[in-house]
């Protein structure tokens, strides 16, 4: 019978595991939770262009729950996250898969669906704005081709025009889906297809039974990912919309970026940060939560 | 370790050593970014190096990111020597916290009270001191027509009052063309707004909306007529026009295919880049009447707080080569503004920029625009519910009730 | 070379213990095979000694050294995992190698005992080969010469040859006894197949739950389980279970009554003095149990399994059914009847309540 | 192979052609956009070849168009932008590599709350961040500096990174880490020597995305590298952006694709880093 092992007796590894950790548990501490915190006590203040020492209570929340713009705004985020996280995800997925089946030119074709990835969007914002705007882009274009009927123009209209964001943010983001999923089918061992093979399982079959699993944590890495563009969507809207038709596409980075800098309403931008990321949380966690019990998988070293 | 202590010295250096240079170093930041605005920056530039100081020029495009940088460096203890924002109270919180330093003398030597619109000086001057330099007026809400269209539209004349305008935009439609080339960006829809406020509405009015907050005024009748008035220009603007440029729908009366375009006297510089001129290609309209105000809007230089006295000396230095009627003058010709002030020798500019100085002649039709005399946050505010209303189809009782609160203090 | 000793085990999760209060020795240079069905912890008490797996309580020593909580390296232990676990992105020489750098080992040296290993392992030719690009036999003899080249004092096989095939998992098997004869090092081996088990151990330990059933030599183990789950767990065919009595005979000799008919149990070695009525099961290998024209008890043949150099019978006797083996070619017809004998010296005798042998 | 295969491999290159077409519209209109004089572009015919081509608007872009008073286009900002964005990936990336090891394999006490947390603060706008993390480093006398943006973008990548390391090393069989352990293996030599050259997949996924994510920053560079480091989406906003200035389209695309051209290269030489392979057959049975 000995003692349990002493907190301080710790073997080698660990040590050095814990110190190789210190970077980022000191990242975390400070640039993630500091700042947490800070946003927190400023969205309880009345703070304008700087921080101040006045707290006016949930005052800045109450604005923000009468605002029209916001709650909008929050409605969209949640269409465009199902939307765009769905749809980036399927057809990454199926560019990864086909772009896997030994096709000619895969360098290029790769190439081809990741160069959205490359290109901020200030400027391909704009395109698309043409692309979709009724009287210069596809409508137009359709239309001289003698298809009168055709009717393209999403992006003027209030109800539509979200969608026109998800179709321009998955064109940017799929290729990059469809790199990780490359990279996440390539690790699968190859001795799958031939036992597969043997089985005489149909190809998609096994696509859908067996790889898909396999690839779990790649999508589940994109999935997070795509989630913080979500939260983080900005560029495109700004680029594509402003926010409009009138506030159609207005999305909650764009509101409190808006009052962060333009309107000079730090304590207002805080409390939508403190917010969305409450919600965003409140989604999520129980998600993940839900995985870490389902992937553990008893104690490593 | 030691590297980055070796490169956070030099960069120490660096800011310190720099003040020793020829004359008064002076940093700017400045959002002129664009090919037109760069020229006019570079006649500031000019001006502040023949009067022997050196320019350090820092742009950085779109106003809010220039000014966010701007006060980010001031947080940062690395603040520029001077930075540019409106002509608008987006710096009254730089002054409360005592981050910018006074040019007094400069505004005294000048005699700036006399020179400047009180208008101008009532955002300039803060409790009896000077915290920015403006260098321009840029007009925001003229009425810009193709003589083209109008040829194409049978319209002879140009428009002497609202109604007229309105007939005329009928006309426009009627002959197959866009009536109101509009850009449907929140702040584009903003300026249509204070044009029709400005026109529908008249000075009192506008004042007592948007200087007052005057909640008797927001919903009552007249006020009621500018909402319905600027909803119905809605009607005018083709099916592209939601998130346009401003540019694109100048083109388009450029192209001749639309007939009229409510913007900011910066147009003139699309208008002159496709070779076209005021008067003969296109023509512009201040506002209806003898009485019709003109909207003040523009820019300034404020001057971070340090105590350097190399950098106050330029400061002081750049403030007084701002508002040199020389510079001005040169300033505004490649920018498209006017000069801030009305002493100066207008020959060289353009038609609309000489009707323009002609109306600021006097001082009855000084109006601010909307950001003079709200908060960014209530201007923000108020166009968040314009540019919905524009969008939207909503009842106008709701619009005023909502700007009604919106500006609420 | 060393040998292991375990006091007072406990090893937990969260919140559930998979062992608790285990106790075991191993000793010197001997080959020890944990056996058990999946789930009763043999793996995880592999992995305790190993270091792998944090231990709540109990001391683990190694060499007559406390490694309790040392660092896995420092055990002086060798390990061989089910998939084989080779460093990919590693040559074979380099994976082989590999503990011998981390080490400091002087080229000559490695050079010299990776050499031996290929050698010993048949893999000279492979050294230069990536992990992709050899079979499965060949990627578990590198596994396999991946501990042998530390000279461990103790080896750790972990279920090392379940993912081959039939034929290969025999070929290594064998390869594995020859090389612990060459070598002589103390081996601890987990598996749950019954004939590696039999045919490797110098000393079998079957584990339940957490918990050792029985330790003893593979014969001992086969011929006297503790238990009926010892019993029922090895040997194949199975062993014959039948349900019965104990009777005292006329003689004042304990009898046990089956359905079947009364088998004397002169022959039979009592744990304890027997008591009569007790309700018991009879555990009966099918070796044991002799066709004999003369024999006391007659049965039905209801199916013959050839297997080449025997058979195996299914024999209805009395509604129960037993399985027989019946060396050589030739085997009786279906539904033949026959007569046979039980070899009494060779049962065992269970607490039909307690489960525990008589 | 069966008769039904060339049907199957027909429905495959239509779906990655129609696709490549899809993907390829917008930059076909950047293309002949930035071939267009202006006149032409007011015009509004978007999907038109260039009547006149013109090479122009990209010898403005990279070195004449005028932002303020530097006139030398994009160009000013190049050597900037590669000596931000080399530390600023390969930075992130080792730790991100080392957090994802250590949080995988050897998971020290608490680090699965800090792994939470950490993805947690996934979430936060970064401009929320900034404010306080210019009086942080401010006060560690690395606001506006080379240093400065690097660890500003080493904090900010460091949720994805770790994460995608996480999830990628969650995949590798534990077996395998518990044979190097056995081995002797340490810390840093199973990282070194076993780990991360089993990570070729997964580091390049993440090169692609920091290099494309660093060089293609412009609010972080622009606040926090100071006037001497400013990288070119510095200049390349200065070109596009503009609320009241005039808009050359053209020089616009051009600028645009010239900027983008070094993550692009990435993208194409990462190919072989992509080819099947790597890790085929080895990491299991």
């Amino acid at each position: 019978m000995t003692a349990p092992r002493s907190w301080w007796k710790v073997r080698p590894g660990h040590f050095s595991a814990g110190v190789a950790l210190l970077p980022l548990a000191l990242i975390v501490l400070v640039a993630y939770v500091g700042t947490v915190l800070w946003t927190l006590r400023v969205s309880l203040t009345n703070a304008r262009t700087f921080p101040s020492d006045v707290y006016v209570g949930l005052a800045q929340y109450e604005r923000l729950f009468q605002n029209e713009r916001w709650l909008l705004s929050l409605n969209n985020l949640a269409l465009y996250g199902l939307l765009f996280i769905s749809l980036s995800i399927a057809l990454g997925l199926l560019l990864a898969v086909f772009i896997d089946q030994k096709v000619r030119g895969e360098g290029l074709l790769r190439t081809v669906f990741l160069y959205p990835y490359a290109m901020s969007f200030v400027a391909t914002g704009l395109v698309w704005q043409w692309l979709l705007n009724p009287e210069l882009g596809l409508q137009n274009a359709v239309q001289a081709l003698g298809f009168a009927g055709v009717q393209f123009d999403w992006i003027v209209d209030q109800d539509k025009v979200m969608y026109t964001i998800v179709l321009a943010t998955v064109w940017q983001a799929s290729g990059f889906v469809m790199a990780l999923l490359l990279a996440g089918l390539r690790s699968i061992d190859a001795q799958i297809w031939n036992a597969a093979r043997i089985d005489g399982i149909p190809t998609w079959q096994v696509y859908v039974f067996i790889v898909l699993p396999m690839l779990g944590e790649s999508i589940a890495t994109v999935f997070v990912l795509l989630l913080t563009a979500t939260v983080k969507l900005f560029d495109a809207v700004v680029s594509m919309t402003q926010g409009g038709p009138g506030n159609a596409s207005e999305v909650p980075a764009k509101f409190i970026m808006d009052h962060l800098f333009g309107r000079a309403n730090l304590a207002l931008a805080s409390a939508g940060s403190v917010v969305l990321l409450l919600t965003v949380l409140a989604l999520v966690a129980p998600l993940l939560y839900a995985r870490s019990r389902y992937h553990r998988r008893g104690e490593r070293l | 370790m030691l590297k980055f202590a070796c490169i956070a010295a030099s960069a120490l250096t660096f800011t310190v050593g720099s003040v020793h240079a020829a004359g008064p170093k002076a940093e700017v930041i400045h959002w002129w970014t664009s090919g037109g605005e760069s020229a006019a920056v570079k006649t500031l530039a000019d001006a502040y190096t023949n009067a022997g100081g050196v320019w350090v020029d820092t742009a950085i495009a779109l106003g809010e990111q220039a000014r966010s940088v701007a006060v980010n460096r001031i947080l940062g203890g690395n603040p520029p020597t001077a930075a540019q924002f409106n002509t608008s109270k987006q710096f009254l919180d730089l002054v409360e916290q005592g981050m910018l330093n006074p040019i007094d003398n400069v505004a005294q030597q000048q005699g700036w009270d006399k020179l400047l619109p009180e208008t101008v000086l009532s955002v300039v001057r803060v409790k009896g001191h000077y915290y920015a330099a403006p260098v321009n007026i840029h007009m925001p809400t003229w009425i810009w027509y193709s003589k083209a269209a109008f040829k194409q539209a049978g319209i002879g004349a140009e428009p002497k009052t609202v109604d007229e305008l309105f007939a005329v935009l009928d006309k426009l439609r009627a002959a197959g063309l866009v009536p109101l080339a509009h850009g449907g960006q929140p702040w584009q829809d903003n300026i249509v707004f204070t044009a029709v406020l400005a026109n529908v509405g008249g000075t009192e009015l506008y004042l007592k909306v948007l200087r007052d907050k005057d909640r008797q005024a927001i919903e009552g009748e007249a006020f009621k007529k500018v909402l319905l008035s600027f909803k119905r220009l809605q009607s005018y603007t083709d099916k592209g026009s939601p998130g346009r440029n401003w540019n694109d729908a100048t083109s388009m009366l450029i192209a001749g295919k639309a007939g009229v375009q409510i913007m900011g006297d910066w147009a003139k510089g699309e208008f002159a880049q496709a070779h076209q001129s005021p008067g003969k290609d296109f023509g512009c309209i201040a506002g209806f009447g003898a009485k019709s105000p003109y909207i003040i809007q523009g820019d300034v230089f404020v001057f971070p707080k340090t105590s350097d006295p190399q950098a106050i000396k330029a400061q002081q230095l750049l403030a007084g080569v701002m508002l040199a009627p020389v510079t001005q003058v040169a300033f505004s010709n490649k920018k498209g503004s006017i000069p801030v002030r009305t002493d100066v020798d207008v020959s060289s500019m353009d038609l609309c920029a000489q009707q323009g100085l002609a109306i600021m002649k006097d001082k009855s039709r000084h109006l601010g625009n909307g950001e003079i005399y709200m908060s960014p946050d209530q201007n923000g505010a108020l166009t968040d519910i314009l540019t919905a209303y524009w969008n939207k189809n909503q009842p106008v009782e709701k619009v005023q009730k909502d700007i009604a609160a919106a500006l609420k203090n | 070379m060393a040998d292991i000793k375990i006091s007072d085990l406990r090893i937990g999760y969260a919140n559930t213990t998979v062992i608790e209060g285990l106790d075991l020795e191993v000793m010197d240079g001997e080959f020890l095979v944990l056996l058990g069905p999946s789930g009763c912890g043999k793996s995880t008490l592999l992995h305790g000694i190993a270091g792998l797996q944090d231990v709540a309580a109990g001391t683990i020593a190694i060499g007559g050294v406390d490694m309790t909580h040392a660092d896995p390296t420092d055990r002086n232990i060798g390990m061989v995992f089910q998939s084989y676990a080779l460093y990919p992105t590693m040559s074979v020489e380099r994976n082989m190698s590999f503990s011998l750098r981390v080490k400091g080992f002087s080229r000559q040296e490695i050079a010299r005992r990776v050499e031996r290993a290929a050698q010993m392992l048949q893999l000279t030719e492979l050294l230069q080969r990536k992990p992709a690009q050899l079979s499965g036999g060949q990627r578990q003899r590198v596994a396999i010469g991946r501990a042998l080249v530390r000279d461990a004092g103790v080896f750790l096989f972990d279920e090392p040859l379940s993912n081959l095939d039939a034929q290969l998992r025999t070929e290594l098997r064998r390869e594995l006894k020859l090389l612990h004869k060459r070598l002589g090092t103390t081996m601890v081996y987990v598996t749950h197949d019954q004939v590696e088990a039999m045919t490797l151990a110098s000393r079998i330990v079957v584990m339940r739950a957490g918990h050792i059933e029985q330790i003893g030599t593979p014969g001992d183990v086969y011929a006297r389980p503790n238990n009926l789950f010892v019993a029922s767990f090895l040997g194949a065919p199975a062993m014959n279970m039948l349900g019965g009595t104990l009777v005292a005979a006329h003689d004042g000799a304990i009898a046990l009554k089956l359905q079947g008919g009364k088998v004397g149990l002169s022959g039979y070695a009592f744990l304890d003095a027997p008591q009569a009525a007790r309700e018991v099961v009879l555990g009966l290998r099918p070796e044991s149990l002799h066709l004999d024209p003369a024999g006391p008890f007659e049965g039905t043949v209801v199916l013959v399994e050839p297997m080449g150099n025997h058979s195996v019978l299914s024999i209805d006797w009395a509604g129960q059914h037993l399985s027989c083996l019946l060396p050589g070619g030739e085997a009786p017809a279906l539904e033949s009847v026959l007569r046979f004998a039980i070899d009494t010296t060779q049962i065992s005798l269970f607490d039909r309540y307690t489960e525990r042998r008589l | 192979m069966s008769g039904r295969i060339p049907v199957a491999r027909w429905g495959i290159y239509f779906f990655l052609l129609g696709a490549a077409l899809f993907f390829l519209l917008p930059a076909y209109v950047m293309l002949v956009t930035s071939l267009k004089s202006m006149d032409e572009i007011r015009l509004g015919r978007i999907f038109a070849l260039p009547g006149l081509l013109t090479a122009e608007p990209w010898i403005s872009a990279w070195s004449g168009a005028c932002t303020g008073l530097n006139c030398e286009g994009i160009r000013g900002g190049f050597w900037n932008s590669v000596a931000i964005a080399i530390p600023s990936t390969v930075l992130p990336i080792l730790l991100g590599a080392l957090n994802g090891y250590a949080l995988s394999f050897w998971r020290p006490r608490g680090s699965q709350t800090l792994f939470a947390v950490l993805m947690a603060g996934a979430f936060i706008p970064a401009q929320v961040m900034m404010y306080p993390l210019i009086q942080i480093l401010a006060a560690l006398g690395i606001f506006g500096s080379l240093v400065g943006i690097v660890l500003v973008h080493t904090i900010f990548s460091m949720p994805v990174m770790t994460l995608l390391f996480r999830n990628y090393y969650v995949s590798i069989p534990t077996e395998l880490f518990h044979a190097a352990r056995i081995d002797g293996g340490g810390f840093y030599r199973i990282f070194f020597e076993l780990v991360l050259p089993m990570s070729v997949p997964i580091v390049t996924v993440a090169a692609i995305m920091q290099i494309t994510g660093v060089w293609n920053d412009y609010i972080l560079g622009l606040v926090f590298a100071g006037r001497e480091h400013l990288p070119m989406t510095v200049q390349l906003n200065n070109i596009i952006n503009t609320t009241t200035g005039t808009r050359l389209y053209n020089v616009n695309m051009a600028a645009t694709i010239l900027t983008s051209l070094v993550p692009l290269a990435v993208y194409f030489a990462s190919g072989r880093w992509f080819v099947r392979g790597i890790t085929a057959g080895a990491l299991k049975g």
